[in-house]
């Protein structure tokens, strides 16, 4: 491997989350971005041409190192590695919610899901998966929340462009816009 | 996610209104739905009614406002249904509609519900690094402010602050007697209602005070109580003594 | 690789500390050990003939994947390059806040906000933005928060009165002058 293509792999290598180009250029400012880029082709095409039980994958806007779901049982019967844990179907529904609106308010939130989320979407936000962005017009300037790059790591999406499109649901909407005022 | 096993979630203070099937009342509605395969966008509400409340006293959801606030929400529609139309009404409008749209848009969130759990799912099969060098004695990562950052934030909070900096009397006085009359009325007919049905949809601060100070007054004459299952739960407003059959 | 190789590997690389040998066994326990360190000499071979930026050394009794110490330096200087962090908008308004009505108290934060401010506060004292310079007087003599020198070297001032004046600065950011009362 080339040497920058090396060391790329030991940073890569040395984190456990995604690092994103910006950041790995910041290991070798002069490179440039182009030389950061094919480096890191270089490393993915190396581990999957020599056969190994690690892959580089491309996520959540950076590229990170996962193990190949083929050892999932074997390494979670193992337990050397820590499983993260599940969402609750009221965690993912708030995030579907939030992902989807995004910016958007609790009380928005709560009027799709018919309860209150105060409690889901602040456990959300300890767990770092969604984040205030900015506050909102109208009274009491609302806070509205957002999804961060953890979201996008714990779903193993690259970004937010490969959510499924609302168009391509079996159930139609109308965009939420011109409905009657309530 | 996985067949809906988990275990019942506390969700809110006290109250258990996640149970292992529902995440609320719009879940557990759209599940009547699918489960007599009815059409959503013509919905039999008077039938969806009596199994959502027949569903909600069995699992003991009938002391969770969400769930209560849909069953008043179906009774009203119910009863709304049942008002004669007059002849050439083209306005008339559905009053299923609103919950139809809520319902699909729900429907909606489940679906992507179901996507993002697979995809979690999936991303759960890889690990990542496990081992996390200590990080050296370097220095804590710098920080970055800029000026305009920092004005926007005064802006927003600037606009936080309320309209009139001054205080103004506004002579618009409390109608404690309307409320009142209004709370009469409906315990007229029922032996126990919610915040809800005294101060209306849309209430403004006004309708909110008048109905508070009202609702206070006849408790302390003894014509009804007020009850509370916990810190900032539902108010509960019964009659003191059942009146005799009205 | 070897299929047992790669299961190692994974393993090796998912784990929060360095395995033993008993430990690897574990995850095919009818592979036997001679099987598994031989796995593991192949794994150590491979990495070392590929010229990689990892390398699988033994250690503690153990076989940790570790980078190549050559990258120490690089990564190093990259730890803390590569994220600066920024202020949440939260943060910023709190900062903006005590910035502009300094020496100002919790509570009056929390009013103007219209949410609870402590958590923010504390951040904002953590990082050395802001610090406590007085005590108010009434009930409680409420501790007043105000910005630090830090503050304004991060924004590049010489002192507060090179703060942009906000002509429109409502009355409830200025100096708690003589407003009429409430």
């Amino acid at each position: 491997m080339s040497p920058l293509a090396k060391l790329l792999e030991a940073a890569l290598f040395a984190s456990s989350r995604p690092l994103t180009v910006g950041e790995l250029l910041t290991l070798e400012p002069e490179a440039g971005e182009t030389a950061v880029r094919a480096g890191l082709a270089e490393i993915r095409d190396a581990y999957a041409a020599q056969d190994h039980g690690v892959e580089l994958v491309e996520i959540a806007q950076g590229w990170q190192f996962l193990t190949r779901r083929e050892y999932a049982e074997a390494l979670d019967r193992a337990q050397f590695a820590l499983r993260p844990r599940r969402l609750s179907p009221a965690a993912l529904e708030t995030l579907a919610i939030i992902a989807y609106r995004q910016p958007v308010g609790r009380v928005e939130v709560d009027e799709i899901r018919g309860v209150d989320s105060g409690a889901v979407i602040d456990k959300l936000l300890e767990r770092g998966l969604v984040d205030v962005v900015t506050r909102g017009e109208g009274l009491g300037r609302p806070l509205l929340y957002g999804t961060t790059p953890q979201f996008l790591e714990i779903l193993g999406l690259k970004d937010l462009d490969e959510l499924p499109r609302l168009e391509e649901l079996s159930v139609a909407l109308r965009p939420p816009a011109p409905t009657e005022p309530e | 996610m996985s067949a809906p096993t988990n275990a019942v979630v506390q969700e809110q203070s006290g109250f258990v209104v996640e149970l292992e099937q529902f995440s609320g009342p719009l879940d557990l509605l759209l599940h009547l739905i699918t489960e007599d395969e009815l059409d959503i966008t013509d919905l039999p509400i008077a039938r969806i009614a009596d199994q959502f409340l027949a569903v909600i006293n069995e699992l003991r959801l009938n002391q969770a406002a969400d769930y209560l606030e849909m069953a008043a929400r179906l009774l009203r529609i119910k009863a709304q249904l049942l008002l004669p139309r007059r002849l050439g009404e083209d306005e008339w409008e559905d009053p299923r509609a609103e919950l139809v749209r809520r319902l699909l848009e729900y429907q909606q969130i489940r679906e992507l519900v179901d996507w993002l759990g697979h995809a979690a799912a999936r991303r759960a099969e890889q690990f990542g690094r496990g081992f996390r060098p200590e990080p050296p004695e370097a220095p804590p990562a710098p920080l970055v402010i800029e000026l305009n950052d920092l004005l926007a934030a005064a802006e927003r909070v600037i606009a936080l602050i309320p309209e009139p900096v001054l205080h103004r009397v506004v002579p618009r006085p409390l109608d404690v007697e309307g409320a009142t009359a209004r709370i009469e009325t409906v315990l007229a007919t029922r032996e126990r209602c919610g915040w809800l049905d005294v101060v209306g949809d849309h209430p403004t601060i006004v309708d909110v005070l008048s109905a508070f100070i009202a609702l206070l007054e006849l408790a302390k004459r003894g014509v009804l109580r007020l009850s509370q299952e916990g810190p900032f739960s539902p108010i509960v407003i019964e009659r003191e003594s059942p009146r005799e059959a009205a």
